[in-house]
């Protein structure tokens, strides 16, 4: 009887090489005297130490442990995409933190912690490992949204997040189980092959729907959406920052290998709906958005509205369709993190700073801080040549594949409405007049992420095949 | 010497180009005058030179057409840069350049001391240029620069002066309205050139001609673009309904009224038509219309100007009825008769123009000829070529009205209507009657100004010199067609013969050998035209309380004529008004920005504020999420149970 | 009906009404207890399908770990019969009984009308997959690392519970 | 013999019991409570299913959904009590300082 | 020569580049770097213009890379008869730009010439690109310069007009993003085909499709150019943004991006949806006419005098469409100098009239007349240009006008001498209401003591003018070397009209 083998070592090796690290992390924070400098760097170390086994292991294409996870190809590269936004945000985190006066070292165990359930959502070959990879990363960020203790938004965030999101768990493992009581396995190499058996079923079919509530309160789509402004909003901005991108893209990366068993068999029933639920989350984020005064809540709202987008690639059930929603992931990870990071630089204490108004005027007093939010808003748009434009024309090409072209046409047009409350930041930062004239200092950790958040969507806009290139062994 | 047509042209457009650029530099008033007036006398010159050529040689090989290069080309479209040098556009050269040298050298005089000398110059020169593309072109097309250009120069002579006032408002709305009323004109033109080409596929004047000889009388194309073409005429040669602006181009300096507005410009109309005759021969019923058109333009104008009291109005007014009885002529199908009138109309009307500026010179900018008269004293001279221009515009025998009003008479007669001569020769009294009146209230009588403040003097050289010349031709510019019934040869008739051939052929005319009708009629016509010389002279001198007492008798129908027919009134009411108030009123005020711009702005208004609406479904109590939350649920199984 | 028909249908109807009156009851320490009963009564279920290692952790880790802390819990903070929690009957009221009666029929349909896979008895292997070996063996070989990784779950609730409810933080 | 049928709808009562506490309940607790009960009746699916199939990965499966109520538990507890500390209720209706 | 076009579109970017690197403070020498390499960029254009064979009707100087792989995405750049032209106008424009806004902008100059620059690079890319995918790219890039430069350095309702335009513009060009993906599909549908946007593969697929098809993605693509040119109805974004943009950006607004919506036309409504044009040409046609007209009219009663000439600027691209859709050489080749003209005139109208608001600091008409007498070489500058608006013959306008009625008059798609006659009136109308603009300003007494005192032109401005000036000219007096430029891709494309009409359509043929 073998236990498991060096290779499923290998495999797992990302996940192993963080957990290690945020062992080591936990320890320092108990031993260390003013640990949380301390525990910052070894979670950098941590996951870059990640990041290098996560591309050791692109190339391999197998599964580890008896079909738990994958390893390779797409788990690498969500593994390394969930890693440099882990790292993205904890640069952001540490001024940000040290400036409110709540730095701990928890903090970022329970960032590494999180991102060790992202890893396992990006690897999943099996709902367990799914289902055991959205609660640890769940708890993680249930914790980390009211991370403010003494604040009352920052509870009330937690409180809701964890209410609702225990609630969806309910309906994911519910839909697990009747998956598994349909095909008798819960693992999707062996979903795909029963597949056919199960298909008149309409236990399993339903399965399916719960599934698809659970992962799509994760992703935020509408109907399952109601959390997400609030959560948004209440959340410490670093924390919010990495939940609307890494929690987001992890989400979608096992939505996305868990629906390609249905949709591999082009299961025009689900199809449908995923397409109304990216309908819906289009319509309602852009719309919403239009009237949010805050802007981490209008941010918010904007991630609805590209879960949309993305459920768009889902609904299409092509490889295009997957194609589009990773590098779309990638794109709006950047650039929210982009985002999130000059709003974590510009917020004062209490939550203050964080209105249309307090933007006015930013482009004389800070240029290039003011271009940098510019060209994430303008990326958030789809226009190119930044990586959002990309990312859409995908999805949409993938939509029009599969029929939906009156998804894409409903798509594009929502996407005017967001177009609306984007501009409105470039439109206070440039063309009003400051109303308030004090001395704006960027902690330079963050201002460097910032810097390297907007030359990536640069860059994969121009040059999206850096991307797709390596998309060709994935899909 | 054909070769040279293009240096006729190009020549003006040097002055022009040299003035231009340089004049405002160049102080000297002799010089910019001088290089001006060179420029059309050299194209004179030229011109001369070709035409003695052309007489020399035999009559079908008068016909030269010299290309410069390809103008525009696209498809199969193409229209060159190409000078077609034959009897009617040399005939035409030799009126523009002649009577063109005259008024420019006029104008150094007149002129003199302007700020805009040099200004002045420039423009003349352009629209030398411009008028002898337009007769000399080969095609519609290079036409249609001339024609074009010359409204533009037209446009900018009027606003000479563009900081005066002009009547009701400024010489800047005289400008203005000339140049659009001559694009309505235009505008019919441009349609006939699309037609032209629609139907021969070319706009060069041998193509399409040699193509129109194969079309049947009164074919309903060659209607239609004749029409089109007329109406283009009416624009620039100032017939009913177009004819309004040309009174008020008056606003001018004279020598451009005597140039532009008499001599040249507003014959383009009667050139074009005759150009085109073999189009018009093929277009009976345009036939008419322009025939009518003229006659009745010839009658009204002449009408109102009976009353008009300021001296280069009841010129204007004169001319726009002059140019009726050629539009009378050539509609009737006698084109050389009204090209002979075109001619001798030149002559006289330039001179009555210059004349009428000499005194407007001499009575430092007064036009109201109520306060004039005995100027006979102060400057002789112009009297005696202003009576001269008078007599000749009055069809005083033997004089070169005669001849040219009376061969048009005559074919009204024949080749039109009985009715037709007698509505003209009316108007020819009428005309002999105003032009005396004006001479008698301007040179004869007493004295209506101040003699203190007022000193009249006779005009300087340069304005005497061309006065003279013109009234030497105004007087036997008519010999070289005088009808055969006198015993003359008809010249004129005989030399333009070839170009109207194949109008001729299509019109076939019936015969008439009738000289005793042609002489009776003749004498008819003379002893009218006698009697309106007589009463105007006579009430205008000696028995001014007749004028008054009809005046009042008939006052009703004077204020009509004073008010020119409420033309203008009509047309503002009608047409301009109604279409300013539309555009602003209701196409940008409530289409623009009420109904596209506001239903834009309201749907994006109409989405926010339902955003800020529905937002608050969001009502921050958890369970009202998962209640929503619950509802996908309901919809996402349902859905899948039923399918 | 036999011996365990009536067994599960004595359990079923148990578990049935205290989950009902779980809902009913306005004092939440009530609540908790019958919710504790349900608890009792699943376990029954479960032995009924001879999962009796997974009947036993059940009820260790259900009713006595959880329930006990969430009992904890209501009496910390002192929640016993507060006037304030008095329940309203609103619109989201009428609202959420409609949806989870909605969603109750729903799913009662789907399950009224299909058997899954066309069983209609208990594998024979259930006696053997009930045991602590068993379960055992799996645990430690297929599902090795869902079971390590729980370990982290544990952990990060862990320090989540500490980060939060700790009286006093120490930079 | 109980057929499988009567396991399943039992526990989809069950799970629309839960569903109807958390959506009715005022209470954090007790809608917290209402989310363990969903967790169980989904238990008592699996463990059904796992016992008809004759395969242990149902069984597996709830094993781990325990210690995820576990671990929700001591999370979910120590955020209404940090809440409660700040605020002095577990009134969820009263919880609304995030909305719009 | 090779690569001559990636040079011309990138090196625009050299400039930025260098502008990244200079302090703000230094202005002037932010202002040399810019005009440099506008200038750099304007001789790269030449050298493709001069290289360019008129005769040959392929794309030429093309460049093809891959791009995106996996959607046969390429950066495939050409130029032919009917950009070639655009691109030297943009080149030759934009140095005009910056010079104009020597003295008028002094704030924030730096991040002025950079858009301005991007602007160029963005503008340059829709008439190179021959890759919808990198056309749409483009497209869109170019909106935001746009956006900045009317919404940070324009005039009082500067946002709201930047925001119309953006959103205006966005509205569109998304359905033209549905229809590219469209078209890309139904390339992947035909026997051996895959997804593309590889415009000269599209050009032998596209009219093989079936009318519903192409009825909608010609419907899509023409509502984008339509808005961008602007069309009636859409055209309402045109004289906010013209009004409020600064004197630069209405200059290359007017004289550049508006040509970006009827070079579309040409290069892609036509060509790929030959079917669909035929069946919405009256439609479109009657648009334009309409455009003509109203714009006009508007125009007319106009109280400011930009947007006056922003309204002008609606009638006379409704000739522009006009003209192409009269599928006649005549007409398209008619409409390809008119962009030009409209390129040179217009834009020069909004230089002179940016010129007098710098000394006036008002457009309102009313606060002028008799500007002829203290600024006599503005006011004769003016009158040259009007002239050339107003379509005088032997100025460029004419040419173009000229060539498009006589187009549409002989149209066989349009059926009826209707829509010519009508549109001719426009001649008239343009004259109405320049002339009287000229007029109120110009003639007259001075009757406002501020204009008593206004400087005439400096060396600077008229050497700005100078070279827009010899081009009005030139074009209206030999247009031949214009019009051959464009003589045999036009004669292309309208022999592929005429075939499509006779039922002649290409089949759609495999991809390799």
């Amino acid at each position: 009887m073998e236990f498991f083998s060096p290779s499923d070592l290998i495999g797992s090796s990302p996940i192993l090489a963080l957990s290690a690290f945020s062992l080591i992390a936990l320890l320092a924070n108990a031993l260390v005297k003013n640990s949380a400098k301390t525990v910052f760097y070894i979670s950098v170390v941590g996951i870059l130490a990640a990041i290098g086994c996560a591309m050791y292991t692109f190339s391999m294409n197998a599964t580890a442990f008896s079909d738990m996870l994958l390893v390779g190809g797409y788990a690498s590269f969500f593994a390394v995409l969930f890693l440099v936004v882990a790292l993205f945000s904890l640069c952001i985190a540490k001024p940000y933190l040290e400036r409110e006066q709540y730095h701990f070292g928890e903090y970022y165990v329970l960032i590494m912690l999180s991102t060790i359930g992202m890893l396992m959502l990006g690897a999943s070959a099996d709902l367990i490992t799914a289902f055991l990879g959205i609660e640890v990363m769940s708890v993680a960020f249930y914790v980390l949204a009211g991370y403010y203790r003494g604040k009352l938004s920052s509870n009330e965030s937690a409180l809701k997040y964890f209410l609702l999101g225990a609630f969806s768990t309910g309906f994911l493992l519910y839909g697990i189980a009747l998956i598994y009581g349909t095909t008798g396995t819960t693992n999707l190499l062996r979903i795909v092959t029963m597949y056919p058996q199960a298909f008149g079923d309409p236990v399993h079919i339903i399965g399916w729907g719960l599934i698809l509530i659970g992962f799509g309160f994760k992703v935020a789509a509408v109907p399952f959406h109601m959390w997400v402004p609030d959560v948004y909003e209440g959340a410490p901005t670093p924390v919010t920052a990495f939940m609307s991108t890494g929690g987001k893209a992890a989400a979608f990366s096992a939505f996305v290998i868990a629906f390609s068993v249905p949709m591999s068999m082009k299961d025009e029933r689900l199809m449908l709906v995923v397409a109304v639920l990216a309908a819906s989350s289009m319509l309602l984020g852009n719309w919403f958005g239009l009237s949010q005064l805050n802007l981490k809540r209008m941010l918010a709202y904007s991630s609805i509205a590209h879960a949309g987008y993305m459920l768009v690639g889902l609904a299409s059930a092509t490889s295009l369709g997957q194609q589009g929603i990773t590098f779309y992931l990638v794109s709006y990870a950047f650039t929210n993190l982009g985002a999130f990071g000059i709003i974590a630089m510009l917020e004062k204490v209490n939550g203050a700073n964080l209105s249309y108004e307090d933007y006015a005027g930013l482009a004389k007093r800070r240029p290039g801080l003011a271009a940098l939010m510019a060209m994430f808003m303008f990326s958030l748009t789809g226009i190119p040549p930044f990586a959002g434009f990309v990312g859409k024309y995908y999805l949409f090409a993938s939509a029009v594949h599969s029929n939906l072209t009156w998804l894409a046409i409903f798509g594009v047009m929502t996407s005017l409405f967001s177009t609306y409350y984007y501009l409105r930041v470039v439109v206070y930062m440039y063309f009003r007049e400051a109303t308030n004239t004090e001395e704006i200092i960027l902690p330079k950790l963050t201002f460097a992420t910032v810097i390297v958040c907007a030359v990536g969507i640069l860059l994969f806009g121009i040059f999206p095949a850096l991307i797709f290139d390596l998309m060709k062994s994935m899909f | 010497m054909y070769s040279l047509a293009p240096f006729i042209v190009l020549s003006p457009l040097l002055g022009f180009l040299i003035n231009g650029f340089f004049g405002r530099k160049i102080k000297n008033e002799t010089i910019v005058g001088s290089i001006g007036t060179l420029a059309v006398a050299s194209s004179f010159i030229i011109a001369l030179l070709i035409f003695i050529e052309m007489l020399g040689s035999p009559a079908e090989e008068r016909k030269h057409i010299v290309t410069a290069f390809e103008w525009i080309a696209a498809g199969t479209f193409s229209a060159n840069v190409a000078f077609q040098v034959d009897q009617l556009s040399i005939l035409m050269t030799l009126i523009v350049t002649g009577v063109g040298s005259l008024i420019h050298l006029y104008s150094i005089g007149y002129m003199h001391g302007d700020a805009g000398f040099w200004r002045f110059f420039t423009y003349l020169n352009l629209f030398i240029f411009a008028m002898l593309n337009l007769v000399l072109a080969d095609n519609y097309l290079l036409m249609f620069l001339g024609w074009e250009g010359v409204g533009l120069c037209s446009y900018l002579l009027i606003g000479f002066w563009y900081d005066r006032n002009f009547e009701k408002g400024t010489t800047g709305d005289a400008a203005k309205k000339a140049f659009i009323v001559n694009r309505i004109g235009d505008f019919g033109f441009l349609l006939a050139m699309f037609l032209i080409f629609n139907t021969f596929g070319s706009l060069t004047y041998e193509t399409v001609f040699a193509q129109a000889a194969g079309f049947s009388v009164g074919d309903n194309v060659m209607f239609w673009i004749t029409l089109l073409m007329f109406i283009g005429a009416t624009g620039k040669s100032a017939q009913i309904p177009l004819y309004v602006w040309l009174p008020d181009a008056m606003a001018g300096p004279t020598p451009v009224s005597a140039l532009i507005h008499a001599a040249t410009m507003v014959t383009a109309g009667i050139y074009m038509v005759a150009r085109s005759s073999i189009l018009y021969a093929l277009a009976p019923s345009t036939m008419e219309i322009v025939a009518i058109i003229g006659l009745l333009t010839a009658f009204f104008a002449g009408t109102i100007g009976l009353v008009q009291n300021d001296i280069k109005k009841v010129l204007a007014y004169s001319t726009v009825s002059q140019l009726g009885y050629m539009f009378l002529g050539v509609g009737v199908g006698a084109f050389s008769a009204g090209l002979f009138h075109v001619m001798t109309h030149a002559f006289f009307k330039a001179l009555l123009f210059l004349g009428s500026g000499a005194v407007i010179h001499a009575m430092h900018d007064e036009q109201d000829i109520q306060k004039m008269g005995g100027l006979q004293k102060f400057m002789p001279w112009t009297f005696r070529t202003f009576a001269i221009g008078s007599f000749a515009i009055a069809g005083f025998p033997l004089l070169s009205g005669f001849f040219s009003k009376d061969e048009i008479l005559w074919k009204a007669y024949t080749d039109g209507a009985p009715w037709m001569w007698l509505i003209a020769a009316l108007a020819a009294g009428i005309t002999a009657f105003y032009m005396f009146r004006l001479v008698s209230l301007t040179f004869l009588g007493k004295e209506r100004f101040d003699l203190h403040h007022v000193h009249p003097h006779e005009a300087p050289q340069t304005m005497l010199i061309p006065l003279l010349v013109l009234a030497f031709f105004s007087i036997v510019g008519g010999y070289v067609g005088i009808p055969h019934v006198l015993g003359g040869h008809n010249y004129f008739e005989e030399f333009l013969e070839p170009v109207f051939a194949g109008a001729n052929a299509k019109l076939m005319m019936p015969m008439h050998d009738s000289a005793a009708l042609e002489l009776g009629l003749m004498g008819t016509s003379v002893a009218i035209g006698l009697l309106g010389i007589y009463a105007g002279w006579k009430i205008f001198t000696q028995k001014m309380e007749i004028a008054e007492n009809v005046a009042k008798r008939f006052s009703g129908l004077h204020k009509i004529l004073w008010n020119k027919y409420f033309v203008d009134e009509a047309y503002d009411a009608v047409v301009v008004n109604p279409i300013k108030t539309t555009s602003e009123k209701f196409l940008w005020k409530i289409f623009d920005v009420k109904i596209i711009d506001n239903t834009l702005n309201f749907s994006a208004k109409f989405v926010e504020a339902t955003s800020n609406i529905f937002r608050r479904i969001q009502t921050g109590v958890v369970q009202s999420y998962a209640i929503v939350f619950v509802a996908g649920i309901l919809f996402v199984i349902g859905y899948l149970m039923v399918w | 009906m036999t011996f365990e028909q009536g067994v599960f249908y004595f359990l079923a109807s148990v578990t049935v009404f205290s989950a009902v009156m779980m809902l009913l009851q306005r004092n939440p320490v009530n609540s908790a207890l019958y919710l504790i009963l349900n608890f009792f009564c699943l376990g029954g279920l479960y032995l009924t399908l001879n999962a009796q290692f997974i009947a036993l952790v059940h009820i260790l880790v259900y009713a006595g770990a959880i329930m006990v802390l969430f009992l904890f819990v209501i009496m910390l903070l002192n929640l016993g019969d507060d006037k304030r929690l008095v329940e309203h009957l609103g619109l989201r009221m009428y609202l959420g009984i409609a949806f989870s009666s909605g969603l109750l029929i729903e799913l009662l349909y789907i399950f009224g009308f299909s058997s899954p896979m066309n069983i209609s008895e208990l594998s024979p292997a259930s006696v053997e997959m009930g045991t602590v070996e068993y379960i055992g063996k799996v645990l430690f070989t297929k599902f090795l690392f869902p079971f390590e990784i729980t370990s982290f779950l544990l952990l990060a609730a862990i320090i989540g519970a500490v980060l939060l409810a700790k009286k006093k933080l120490v930079q | 013999m109980i057929p499988l049928n009567h396991y399943l709808l039992l526990s989809a009562f069950l799970f629309s019991c839960g569903v109807l506490g958390v959506v009715v309940r005022r209470n954090a607790i007790v809608v917290f409570m209402s989310i363990e009960l969903m967790l169980n009746a989904v238990n008592l699916s699996l463990i059904a299913f796992s016992q008809f199939l004759g395969d242990a990965t149902g069984q597996m499966l709830v094993f781990f959904v325990m210690v995820v109520a576990a671990a929700e538990a001591a999370v979910g507890l120590a955020i209404i009590i940090s809440l409660f500390r700040n605020k002095q209720t577990v009134n969820i209706d009263e919880i609304n300082i995030l909305k719009w | 020569m090779q690569n001559i076009l990636t040079y011309t579109l990138f090196s625009p970017l050299v400039g930025i580049l260098l502008l990244l690197f200079i302090n703000k403070e230094k202005q002037s020498l932010i202002k040399y770097i810019g005009i440099a390499t506008s200038f750099v960029t304007f001789g790269l254009s030449l050298a493709a213009y001069f290289g360019f064979d008129a005769a040959n009707t392929q794309m030429q100087f093309v460049e093809q890379y891959p791009w995106i792989a996996g959607l046969d995405i390429s950066y495939f750049v050409g130029v032919d008869g009917f950009s070639i032209l655009l691109v030297v106008l943009t080149t030759f424009l934009t140095p005009i730009a910056l010079i104009a806004s020597w003295e008028s902008i002094t704030d924030r100059l730096k991040e002025y010439v950079a858009f301005m620059l991007m602007l160029e690079v963005g503008m340059l890319g829709v008439f190179l690109a021959v890759d919808l995918f990198l056309f749409y790219v483009f497209w869109e890039a170019m909106l935001i310069p746009m956006y900045f430069i009317i919404g940070i350095w324009g005039g009082k309702d500067r946002i709201y007009a930047a925001v119309k335009f953006f959103i205006y513009t966005m509205a569109g060009s998304l359905l033209m993003l549905i229809a590219i993906l469209w078209l890309g599909y139904y390339a992947s549908t035909i026997p051996g085909g895959y997804f593309t946007t590889n415009l000269q593969k599209l050009y032998a697929i596209a009219p093989g499709a079936p009318m519903g098809i192409q009825t909608w993605m010609f419907l899509a693509f023409t509502l984008s150019f339509a808005i961008k040119v602007p069309l009636f109805p859409l055209h309402t974004w045109l004289p906010d943004a013209h009004v409020q943009a600064p004197t630069a950006g209405s200059f290359i607004l007017a004289g550049v991006l508006l040509k970006m919506g009827t070079y579309g036309l040409i290069r892609f409504c036509l060509p790929l949806f030959p079917l669909a044009s035929f069946q919405f040409t009256p439609l479109l046609a009657t648009l334009s006419v309409i455009g003509i007209v109203y714009g006009a009219l508007v125009a007319m009663v106009q109280t400011d005098v930009k947007k006056l000439v922003a309204y002008s600027s609606v009638s006379h691209l409704g000739f522009v469409v006009l003209g192409i859709f009269s599928m006649t050489e005549e007409g398209i080749q008619g409409a390809m100098i008119q962009m030009i003209n409209h390129g040179l005139s217009t834009g020069a109208l909004f230089l002179l009239v940016g010129m007098i608001y710098d000394r006036r600091h008002t457009r309102e008409i009313s606060q002028f007349g008799g500007l002829a007498k203290v600024m006599p070489v503005f006011s004769s500058i003016f009158m040259i240009v009007t002239l050339s608006s107003i379509g005088l013959p032997g100025l460029n306008g004419f040419v173009g006008e000229f060539l498009i009625l006589l187009g549409s008059f002989n149209s066989v798609f349009f059926g009826s001498y209707v829509y010519a006659a009508i549109a001719a009136t426009g001649v008239i109308f343009s004259a109405v209401y320049m002339l009287w603009m000229v007029q109120r300003v110009f003639f007259g007494k001075i009757t406002h003591d501020e204009n008593r005192s206004l400087l005439d032109l400096t060396k600077r401005e008229i050497a700005l003018l100078i070279p827009v000036l010899l081009f009005i000219v030139w074009i209206g007096v030999y247009p031949s070397t214009f019009l051959q430029s464009s003589a045999a891709s036009t004669k292309q494309v309208v022999t592929q009209m005429q075939n499509a009409k006779s039922g002649n359509v290409t089949p759609a043929i495999p991809m390799k």
